[in-house]
């Protein structure tokens, strides 16, 4: 280990030198301490000629760091090094516990709420006539979403050409929205009679068919409390 | 703190003197000098302070007095004052004179003595506050004595988000739909039509091929001559296409009698 | 809106109910280890609550903590408390070492030095309140200055004429100063106890001088409990 005594070393030093000082070294229980809080504190990896250059002359910063990482055994953190550097790390089985579990309730997008409104009125009903009843097309992800939160499901295909699939809702869709059928849902004249048909703009404001935007406006800010 | 020094000036100046800062020959450097006291009760805390007392022993006539030959010295040299030092020599005056005279009976507002012991106490709250203020910043400060961990480790965050809706979104959802329906733009369906465009094109592909006079009605396509509807429709579009054609003189267009078969013929081109 | 959900449901879930649980919570060493991990990856103090989010059901972050806290006594680093929450700082008297990691604050102004003093000792205070504590308007500079270092921010309203908006100090604060709680600033007792820490009206102005119910605002809060 006396890589101090060969000259021709060109290896990075590995350990402070062992010179004779004018002041004694302190305890190796206060260099552990040293090394503990410029290893705590620092952003990177310390090496130990690092380590060396910041303590009082005469520290062994290699000792130091050979009893911290037995102190460090088996504890939340540990010693561990990194190339030529040192630096505490979170022990490996621990690494769950850097992980935070949040669940953030988000609203249905409005092609969602659509979707399936138009699937829960009209059920069994074909993705192309979801598409005719909206206007617009729907896009794949809205329908995965749906059926992702198992509110819809696939019901039989329809004996049309293409033979294509027909979704209809689901007993947790039935569940959730405390109906015991869909034939519970309200109809037209009720959706009327509860005014949410009435607030509507003018027929004269909606003379171009592509306002959908500002009448979505009018609508959402008449509802919302 | 305590970087202006307010002490030493204070000090330097002696009771006797007023604060050194009013011997400064340049006035501007008396400005700034004034400034360098945070108000009135500043100024009256480091004059407080050459008395050498606690500060709830404090002669306020005393310090009445040296606040206001402070301000006299300040207005001889044309040292503009900001409005509160003044308000504050006024007030000092009243007190002086009412420290001074003896206690007026029919008075039933606070005494001189009440006044002077609250001015004793919001001297001894300021200098509580610079002692305070200096001791917290004495402490150990975070950044500068001790350190927090220079290598955080970020903490993921695992979303499960969750979708949701009410029977009310649905329904107003649906509400909308509808709605949007009941006010599309008037449109005729064309199913059961025939434009005149697509008659014209129909019968110059086929007028050239018949060289005699043949009636109209051998022209409808197949299909259209069903239902009486779609015949009509047939029809008047292919009545209209030809009269075209004959206006842009590609036919002749005939009729034996009113009511009678429309015949058309190519025209002989010249 | 969604009156047909249950409210509750909706937040994101702040701590683990310590409900008994089907499984056993794990034993003490390995919930210190836990706590350990956790405060260590931390720059910011973590509350115990938030501890008790991140560990398995049934733990109890705060025997751990006291387990831990002696674990680090006369340590190169040290577990502190900061109001609510716990936080790992190395040890102030090795703060020579860590010359490296010394992070420049931007030197506060003689006004907003006191202005912080004022706030810390008499919170919840007004401005109108600091103003005769200073005998000095407080500039809008000064405030905003503390208010962005996020060492002040704002409490509850007075509920006096005006409803004026008081200040209080925050954890950040405490953090840096290294205070455990406003309770522990230097020399609260005493000023408390000389009466410096009253709010006296001017005599004369509000009722008669020697009012005492008008005086206790100050600091009151800090003393509950």
């Amino acid at each position: 280990m006396n890589d101090d005594l060969d000259p021709d070393d060109l290896r990075p030093i590995q350990r402070a030198p062992r010179e004779e000082t004018l002041f004694a070294a302190p305890p190796m229980g206060d260099q552990e301490r040293m090394v503990e809080a410029v290893l705590f504190a620092a952003s990177e990896p310390v090496s130990i000629a690092e380590l060396a250059s910041r303590m009082p002359h005469g520290c062994d910063p290699a000792e130091a760091l050979a009893h911290l990482r037995r102190r460090y055994e088996g504890r939340g953190v540990a010693l561990v090094r990194v190339g030529d550097a040192w630096a505490f790390r979170t022990a490996p089985d621990l690494g769950y516990l850097m992980q935070k579990e949040v669940t953030e309730t988000r609203k249905l997008s409005r092609a969602a709420i659509e979707t399936l409104a138009i699937i829960a009125y009209h059920q069994p009903v074909t993705r192309a006539e979801i598409e005719e009843i909206r206007g617009v097309a729907v896009s794949r992800g809205t329908i995965d979403q749906l059926l992702e939160m198992e509110w819809i499901r696939l019901g039989r295909r329809r004996m049309t050409p293409g033979r294509p699939a027909t979704f209809v809702v689901t007993e947790a869709f039935l569940d959730h929205f405390g109906l015991d059928s869909a034939r519970d849902l309200p109809g037209l004249r009720e959706l009327r009679a509860a005014g949410l048909l009435d607030n509507r703009p003018l027929p004269g404001n909606i003379a171009r068919p592509d306002d959908d935007d500002a009448e979505d406006i009018g609508q959402s800010e008449l509802f919302e409390e | 703190m305590a970087e202006t020094g307010d002490q030493g000036s204070a000090d330097q100046a002696g009771w006797d003197g007023l604060p050194s800062m009013l011997d400064a020959p340049e006035s501007e450097a008396l400005i700034v000098d004034v400034e360098g006291f945070e108000g009135p009760l500043d100024l009256l805390l480091s004059l407080s302070r050459t008395q050498k007392v606690d500060l709830m022993r404090i002669s306020v006539l005393q310090l009445a007095e040296q606040y206001l030959v402070f301000v006299e010295r300040a207005r001889a040299l044309r040292l503009e004052l900001a409005a509160d030092y003044l308000v504050m020599a006024a007030w000092l005056a009243y007190l002086k004179s009412r420290l001074l005279l003896p206690p007026d009976p029919s008075d039933d507002g606070p005494s001189a003595a009440d006044l002077a012991a609250h001015l004793a106490f919001q001297l001894e709250r300021l200098g509580a506050m610079r002692d305070a203020a200096a001791k917290l910043m004495a402490r150990d400060q975070k950044g500068r004595d001790f350190f927090a961990r220079g290598a955080p480790e970020t903490v993921t965050r695992l979303a499960h988000r969750r979708f949701d809706a009410s029977l009310l979104d649905l329904m107003r959802a649906y509400a909308r739909i509808k709605t949007r329906d009941e006010f599309r733009p008037y449109a005729f369906d064309r199913i059961d039509e025939f434009t005149m465009e697509e008659a014209l094109e129909r019968l110059r592909r086929l007028i050239g091929f018949g060289g005699d006079w043949a009636d109209l009605t051998s022209f409808l396509p197949q299909g259209w001559d069903a239902s009486p509807m779609r015949r009509r429709a047939a029809l008047a579009a292919h009545f209209a296409a030809s009269l075209e054609m004959a206006k842009q003189g590609q036919v002749t267009l005939r009729q034996a009698a009113i009511f009678a078969p429309i015949q058309i013929r190519a025209k002989d081109t010249p």
